[in-house]
């Protein structure tokens, strides 16, 4: 019974890390747990709970809106902020080139467009890139909504050493992309 | 059709000679130059139509059809010929050699990223995007377009290629079988009747709260539970015990 | 000195937590947590990694490519794919794996010399393999004709669950094998 619940444990541990912050709720846990009760699992969260409480752990289970999550302590924040903060200050970060690069290949584009390419929200980062002087928003579309329609800036084209977007480097097409693995060998 | 079929077993020319030298029971370090040239022609001729794509096997075609025309030489000139021969043998099986050599580590490669696929990861927080602000604002000089067009390859790929660790994981619909197996846990110790909604109590989503619907109606039909329906409309639950 | 250490390991779970599937370098680490020593982290990610090999934990700390990262352990795989859709990025294909075996044993290496041991052109091949990451073309050769020379990149690495290239499986040198089939012709 003891190694029963040391497997659980560990199970529960690596698929609430793999959940990351969306965190799993205890259906979901015991919908792929299925040799547990939910009494096991529950039990097992509680004393996870209980072990992340160490002094030595850096993690902690919390439980919101019946979500379980581990969510890093509060002492660490300073030092992610430190580390995170030193490393991208004298450049663009990764997610600014890549907003940058759907713009100036995708031009005109909405934010909607951008966003549902990136697959997060990019309001912030438009006023920052916009604020950068970067980017601009001069038109709208004649969408619904009529939404503003963002191009890159001639301050792009410095910081980048263009003449014309046309210098872009060519991108292969997702489809063509698709042939680099074997599941496409087989059509 | 059937040469494309065929042709897309192998990685390449070497690929098909090795395939040959295996199948015919060939010895690679005392190598049969003959069989293989004939194996391997034989192999091309029946494709001959369809090769114009496949321009390197046509090299090597070439090159054994060479040897084997060599091959019916007058003895007198052959055997003048004979070190052109060997000098022949010996680079190709060199080449097979090292090539098959390469064909083994892409084999360990295949385990190793087999393993490492086991091995999850989570998305980098979504902190570090707020806490990665740019300290100074106009110093952007020397941004070089091939970063551009990296992030632009990083944002299509998880866009729509390949969906790879980092991609924001679904999470799978839970199943009418799933909620059965899940309440028939729970209702035992439910000698009372309960309301449907206290079945739900563990629902988040609408689909959860439609899928333990489901799953009652299920149970009802399967006997193992009765309902009543109150004037307030309210739906009660019961387990049928035998 | 002991207390110091727990709150030592619990800032170091905590950043790799947040790090995920980024992971961290020691020199990060070490830029951030600056009240301790190179030798005081190293030893501590040993710790961890051996905390982790526990069998009530999940996850496990792994090094790829001289980076730092959390992930699940391999028996919560299965419970994972239950759980998630998509967990599982598409094998590389057999041709892509050659290619990516030469240049990783060979680098650096040009187009040329891959095609001349793959015995088929690889042009189309390299592109989707330095779309996907995994290699990448910095210096040309001295040669004629300035060659792109190719080397794999950390991504290759984290790939294949490799800290540094030794790690590869050893193969026979070819001078070796020729040897050895030298002397078979002379028997």
């Amino acid at each position: 019974m003891a190694s029963d619940n040391h497997e659980l444990k560990a199970l529960v541990e690596g698929l609430l890390y793999i959940a990351g912050e969306e965190g799993l709720s205890i259906i979901q846990l015991q919908s792929t747990l299925q040799d547990y009760t939910r009494e096991d699992i529950e039990k097992i969260l509680f004393e996870m709970q209980k072990d992340c409480s160490s002094p030595d752990r850096g993690v902690e289970l919390a439980c919101y809106a019946s979500r379980w999550k581990l969510v890093s302590k509060e002492n660490v924040f300073e030092y992610a902020k430190r580390l995170y903060e030193d490393i991208k200050a004298p450049t663009l970060s990764a997610a600014a080139l890549e907003t940058l690069a759907i713009i100036a290949y995708r031009q005109p584009v909405t934010r909607v467009e951008i966003e549902e390419i990136r697959g997060v929200s990019c309001e912030a980062m438009l006023k920052k890139l916009q604020l950068r002087g970067l980017i601009e928003a001069k038109e709208r579309s004649s969408a619904v909504g009529n939404p503003l329609l963002y191009t890159v800036t001639d301050g792009f084209m410095d910081a980048f050493a263009l003449d014309s977007l046309d210098q872009l480097p060519e991108i292969e097409k997702p489809r063509e992309q698709q042939e680099l693995f074997s599941s496409n060998l087989e059509d | 059709m059937e040469f494309k079929v065929s042709l897309n077993q192998f990685e390449g020319p070497l690929d098909l000679m090795l395939h040959l030298i295996s199948k015919n029971k060939l010895d690679l370090f005392d190598l049969d130059l003959q069989i293989l040239a004939e194996q391997y022609c034989s192999y091309i001729q029946t494709y001959i139509d369809k090769l114009d794509a496949a321009s390197e096997y046509m090299v090597e075609f070439a090159s054994l059809l060479e040897y084997k025309s060599r091959k019916l030489l007058p003895k007198k000139e052959a055997e003048l010929d004979a070190g052109y021969e060997e000098d022949q043998r010996d680079k190709l099986v060199a080449r097979l050699v090292e090539y098959q050599r390469y064909k083994e580590a892409a084999a360990s490669l295949k385990e190793f990223e087999e393993d490492r696929q086991k091995h999850v990861s989570r998305m980098v927080s979504s902190l570090v995007e707020e806490w990665s602000v740019p300290k100074e604002e106009g110093s952007l000089e020397g941004l070089n377009i091939y970063e551009l067009s990296k992030a632009m390859k990083r944002v299509l790929r998880r866009h729509a290629v390949i969906k790879p660790y980092e991609t924001t994981i679904q999470v799978k619909e839970l199943s009418a079988e799933e909620r059965i197996a899940q309440l028939a846990e729970l209702l035992p110790s439910l000698a009372m009747p309960v309301r449907f909604e206290t079945l739900c109590a563990d629902c988040r989503r609408l689909h959860e709260i439609i899928v333990t619907f489901l799953a009652v109606l299920e149970m009802i039909h399967m006997n193992k539970l009765t309902y009543t329906i109150d004037d307030k409309e309210t739906i009660w639950l019961q387990t049928i015990t035998n």
